[in-house]
């Protein structure tokens, strides 16, 4: 606990301060907006649809990666604490992390997964 | 104190359970089991912190518990991907009833 | 430090440099006019876009809206306290300080996605989208080379990263881990040749729909991520407060402006990098340059 | 209101931020208010206080322009730079006259607005909703079931097949005319799915020609000095050198490009050989263009030219011929490739300046203009690059579309301008 | 353990559990999945009151990934996925409303009905550390074993989900379904 305490007082008041800005120009001069000001903007015309859709990323298959190379980083916090006390047992424990990091990048990137499908 | 937060896993998981078998969606029906595993994490760090003095066993089991969670929802996510591809639909009853 | 003593200490931090970060982003942009005029340009800018009235789209996601700028600006914040400025001066040195920096970078992710996606306008939602895939491109990479840092000082305490570099700074010891950090770090902060959730060819992008407060908000919290990845940079890589004759808070601020020059810098010497490209840069050039420096540091160490 | 008036008086004194509005007749002026320091032109209009409209619009134009001003932040002004009125625009200050007098007018009307004596316009539009949408649905929300109606005035976007066989939504779009990252009154009607460009049409230009003369076409009836040839020729290039640099975030390169444009003499070899290593240094060859819209089979100009084949107008020239021109070839054929190409052809013009002396050349129906070939009695060469340009996109993420467009040099005016008989 | 811990714990339980609830509650997809990161993040900030600060933080850190992956997909494959028309989108509302409170009433009913033994974290101690030399250590077999089974499902994740694969486009040869889904949900 102790510092962190600290850190979300100072999280909450900035998000605060930034609420607040904007709530107070809206307060100080309140203003409606017409149909066409609320129109988005695409260079002149307005949208036939709404943007929201369902949305084609093209990079599903890296997305898939990272989740779970962001598991493997979890263990690696840990490890690289006592990384100098356990020594050549961590060594030889990374090189082995590496390896599955590399082969499974290696992996997708001959499958074209960091292209757009 | 332990009782308060135990309480609230249940809680967690009682959502959990509700989502889990109420959505009609594999994505949705993922977001309830997360939330069964935000639960699960909370109640065993509930119980590493109040019961066992401090084993670092209690610790690993969330690394596992959590490297599970996004285990399940990598394969999770490529299955819906994979199925959705073919079938066009991501809502359980169209699967079953698209079953020839 | 009490929290009143801590907003204001973060608070003023986040300020003056977000302040510096205008100004040197308009010297490196060659701008006319004298030192005056450079001074006075942030100034100026921030009056208008709080004259300007805030404008809105159609049907927005208004509370998802609101909370992007918030967010992002609390990041900023948040991540800054992980640091110590000296041995003594520090909101939350606490024991996991690199994994509390790390989260705050990480949910920038959520902030930029958030802020483009909001507006239910089509460019916006590009760049959300642009944003998810640079970040889930950056994130390895970033995340291995702050941690790696931790491997000397045997502790994810910024303090005892700190403290660690003693004898040897960590950009010596761990050469491949600076020049990762710069690059990820621009990427981060979608800054220079990683604008590219805000780049001209979606006429601004996450942006685009802002105005008034909410884009000076914006951008002052992107430059509020600067500032603090300029702080842990000089923290983590530079000795933060180490260093002869001068106090170490002025070591902090000399490393962090420097690191800060070079981040602007980088905004406008470099082309906007294509999408495509940056996830290709960050999974087969940038995570390998990592790995091998959580390799060689570890050898190092022993 | 005390703090009101603080935060004006401060505002006054900042660059004005300017959406540009260019019509036919317009790119290059508007082009050249990037290089004064009082304003700040904006990609958005929601940046913006004052928006300039520059060059002459087709009547059946205004109501996308009505549109663009009423997506201005408030408070705004606009600015009419032309003399000849636009209907709808009647509150428009109307400048005529140098670059000079709009900026000043930009500089005064902002003040106007920031110190609060001068009236913000109200909006132009009138203030109904597209569709009639409200108190249809469980919520009034427009819609009825789960995708159906249109939900808050718009329906939604409905689902097409890809590439990749993921069946997911198709957003039908009209993007420009007036998108400050395409070329003016460039209006692309486009599917897209993701940001992946699905089907892509070229939609009607909304500007009015104004009859220019311009010295490629007047080679094509008369001899013209060469030296006047290329080095219009140079500073064409520049000014597009200067747009690609401006879109792929390089500000103060394009700025230097622009510069140069206007100071292109014989002599300024060296320097555009320097903005060359400055272009190379920023990586955007690399980051930015490499392997972007390969394009082999387009026989036109300079696109040719960067895909290693050498065809070009002025080596039929017999004023060329005696100079002893060989046009310069560049591998590739990519975005990256078009760029090197057309400055080392930046280059050659100048050095061709140089040495040409009092030589002519044209005056046989044909010439290079600085896209490609102009023949009398065939389509310029401008109009062939518009053509190909939905064939090209198709199936390419937006941020390279918008790369691939500008390589191109794409002009809709220019395409218009028919070769006269 | 502090007033303020105490009153921390309750807090952010509450707002794990509202959020939790909230998940299921709210029409947009986006919403959805930035929901369950704030259950998630709350529950985070509980574990660093419960002097695991690493375990919390890390937590945070993954699902800020995670989450916007989920947001991500369920944007791609939700019809009307920003929820511009409200839906319902359940089966068996009932049953699993009653599993959902039974499973709650049990897990009570133990929490507090059991007697667990009091034998708290140690003063001072190093958690990450300890949990380091677990993993290097007794433990190295689960280690191990988590990183394979993540590089097993790196690969196999990119195969199932990937367009290209080697035999052939993962599309070809299938059928078009029968049925295209109906609009309007059930």
């Amino acid at each position: 606990m102790g510092g962190l305490g600290g850190a979300l007082v100072v999280l909450l008041a900035a998000a605060v301060a930034a609420l607040v800005a904007r709530w107070l120009s809206t307060v100080l001069e309140p203003t409606t907006l017409t149909v066409p000001e609320r129109v988005p903007f695409a260079g002149g015309v307005p949208p036939e649809v709404h943007a929201w859709n369902r949305y084609h990323i093209r990079y599903y298959v890296m997305a898939l990666l990272f989740l779970a190379f962001d598991m493997e980083m979890v263990f690696m916090y840990p490890w690289a604490v006592v990384f100098v006390k356990e020594g050549i047992v961590a060594l030889v424990e990374m090189l082995m992390f590496i390896l599955i990091l590399v082969v499974g990048m290696v992996y997708t990137w001959r499958e074209r997964g960091f292209t757009w499908a | 104190m332990i009782e308060v937060i135990l309480l609230i896993s249940a809680a967690i998981f009682g959502v959990g359970v509700y989502g889990a078998l109420s959505q009609q969606s594999f994505v949705m029906i993922m977001m309830g089991l997360e939330l069964m595993i935000n639960a699960t994490v909370l109640a065993i760090v509930a119980f590493w912190w109040g019961t066992t003095g401090g084993d670092p066993r209690g610790q690993l089991l969330v690394v596992v518990v959590l490297a599970v969670m996004a285990i399940e929802a990598a394969m999770g996510f490529a299955l819906v991907t994979a199925v959705y591809r073919v079938r066009k639909a991501d809502i359980t009853e169209k699967l079953k009833r698209l079953r020839n | 430090m009490n929290p009143v003593q801590a907003v204001l200490f973060i608070g003023v931090v986040l300020g003056l440099g977000a302040y510096l970060v205008a100004v040197l982003d308009r010297v490196f942009a060659g701008a006319p006019g004298g030192l005056r005029s450079g001074l006075m340009w942030p100034i100026r800018r921030t009056a208008f876009l709080l004259v300007q009235r805030r404008s809105e789209t159609e049907r927005p996601d208004a509370e998802a809206w609101a909370l992007a700028p918030a967010l992002l600006a609390a990041l900023a914040a948040v991540g800054l306290t992980a640091v110590p400025f000296t041995p003594s001066l520090a909101v939350a040195d606490v024991s996991a300080g690199i994994v509390l920096f790390g989260a705050a970078m990480i949910i920038v992710m959520v902030a930029v996605f958030l802020q483009g996606w909001s507006p239910n306008s089509i460019f916006p939602l590009i760049a959300a989208y642009r944003f998810a895939a640079m970040a889930l491109s950056f994130g390895i990479p970033f995340s291995l080379v702050v941690l790696t840092t931790a491997i000397p000082a045997e502790s994810l305490s910024v303090g005892a990263v700190v403290a660690s570099q003693e004898g040897l700074w960590n950009v010596v010891r761990q050469p491949l881990g600076l020049p990762v950090y710069l690059v990820t770090g621009a990427a981060v902060a979608f800054w220079g040749p990683f604008r590219i959730p805000e780049g001209t060819d979606l006429a601004g992008g996450t942006a685009l729909e802002a105005s008034g407060p909410t884009l000076a908000v914006w951008r002052i919290a992107r430059a509020g991520v600067l500032v603090t990845l300029s702080v842990m940079g000089a923290a983590i890589f530079l000795g933060g407060h180490l260093g002869p004759v001068l106090p170490g808070w002025a070591w902090t601020s000399v490393k962090s402006v420097a690191l800060l020059t070079l981040f602007v810098w980088s905004g406008h010497a470099f082309a906007r990098m294509r999408v495509e490209r940056f996830v290709w840069f960050g999974w087969v050039i940038l995570l390998p340059i990592a790995l091998v420096d959580v390799f060689a540091s570890g050898i190092v160490a022993l | 209101m005390g703090l009101r008036a603080l935060l004006g008086r401060l505002a006054a004194g900042a660059e004005v931020p300017v959406f540009p509005v260019v019509g036919g007749g317009a790119r290059s002026q508007i082009q050249d208010l990037r290089l004064r320091s009082e304003l700040m032109l904006v990609d958005s209009p929601r940046h913006a206080a004052v928006m300039i409209v520059a060059g002459s619009f087709p009547p059946g134009e205004v109501e996308g322009l009505l549109q663009v001003h009423d997506q201005l932040a408030r408070p705004r002004r606009t600015i009419r730079w032309g003399a000849e009125p636009v209907p709808g625009l009647d509150d428009a200050l109307v400048v005529s006259g140098d670059e000079n007098r709009v900026v000043a007018a930009a500089v005064d009307a902002f003040v106007d607005l920031m110190t609060g004596s001068g009236p913000g316009e109200p909006p132009l539009l009138p203030d109904v909703d597209p569709v009639e949408w409200r108190g249809v649905g469980p919520y009034g929300q427009g819609g009825m079931g789960m995708t159906g109606g249109t939900p808050y005035g718009r329906p939604m976007a409905e689902r097409g097949p890809a590439r990749d066989g993921l069946e997911l939504d198709q957003v039908p779009i009209t993007i420009g005319p007036w998108l400050p990252s395409l070329p003016p009154g460039l209006r692309l009607h486009v599917v897209l799915q993701g940001d992946v460009i699905q089907a892509l049409e070229v939609g009607p230009a909304p500007l009015r020609l104004l009859d220019r003369v311009d010295p490629f076409r007047q080679a094509l009836v008369e001899p013209v000095p060469i030296a006047e040839l290329e080095l219009a020729r140079a500073r064409h290039h520049l000014r597009w050198i200067a747009e690609v640099l401006r879109i792929v975030d390089l500000a103060g390169l394009s700025r230097r490009a622009l510069v140069l444009s206007h100071r292109a003499r014989p002599e300024a070899g060296a320097e555009v050989r320097r903005l060359e290593a400055a272009i190379a240094r920023s990586g955007l060859f690399v980051m930015a263009l490499r392997g972007v819209g390969r394009i082999s089979d387009l026989p036109v100009g300079w696109v040719a030219r960067a895909a290693g084949s050498a065809v070009d107008a002025r080596s039929e020239d017999p004023g060329y011929r005696s100079l002893g021109f060989r046009p310069v070839t560049t591998e590739g054929a990519d975005a990256a490739a078009r760029v090197r190409q057309r400055l080392a052809e930046t280059v050659q013009s100048l050095e061709l300046a140089a040495s040409a002396g009092e030589a002519r050349a044209g005056g046989h129906g044909v010439m290079e203009d600085p896209r490609g070939r102009l023949e009398v009695g065939s389509p310029p060469p401008a109009a062939t690059l518009l053509e190909a340009l939905p064939d090209v996109l198709v199936g390419q993420e937006w941020g390279d579309a918008v790369s691939i467009v500008h390589s191109l040099d794409i002009d809709v005016e220019a395409a218009l301008r028919e070769v006269p008989a | 353990m502090s007033a303020l811990q105490t009153f921390g714990i309750v807090i952010f339980g509450v707002g794990a559990v509202v959020s939790g609830w909230l998940v299921f509650r709210t029409d947009s997809m986006v919403r959805a999945a930035y929901w369950l990161m704030a259950s998630f993040v709350a529950v985070g900030a509980i574990l660093v009151t419960l002097d695991s600060q690493f375990l919390g933080l890390i937590l945070i850190l993954m699902m800020a990934g995670e989450m916007t992956i989920m947001a991500i997909f369920m944007v791609m494959f939700m019809m009307n996925p920003a929820g511009l028309n409200p839906m319902v989108m359940v089966h068996q509302h009932r049953t699993a409303i009653a599993a959902g409170v039974g499973s709650f009433l049990l897990l009570a009913t133990v929490a507090l009905v059991a007697d667990f033994p009091a034998d708290p974290v140690p003063l001072g101690a190093d958690p990450t550390a300890e949990l380091g030399f677990e993993l290097l250590g007794r433990s190295m077999l689960v280690f191990e074993s988590a990183g394979v089974a993540l590089l097993a499902v790196m690969i196999g994740a990119v195969a199932v989900a990937g367009k290209w694969g080697r035999f052939g486009d993962a599309d070809a040869g299938s059928v078009e379904p029968e049925l295209e889904p109906e609009e309007g949900g059930s």
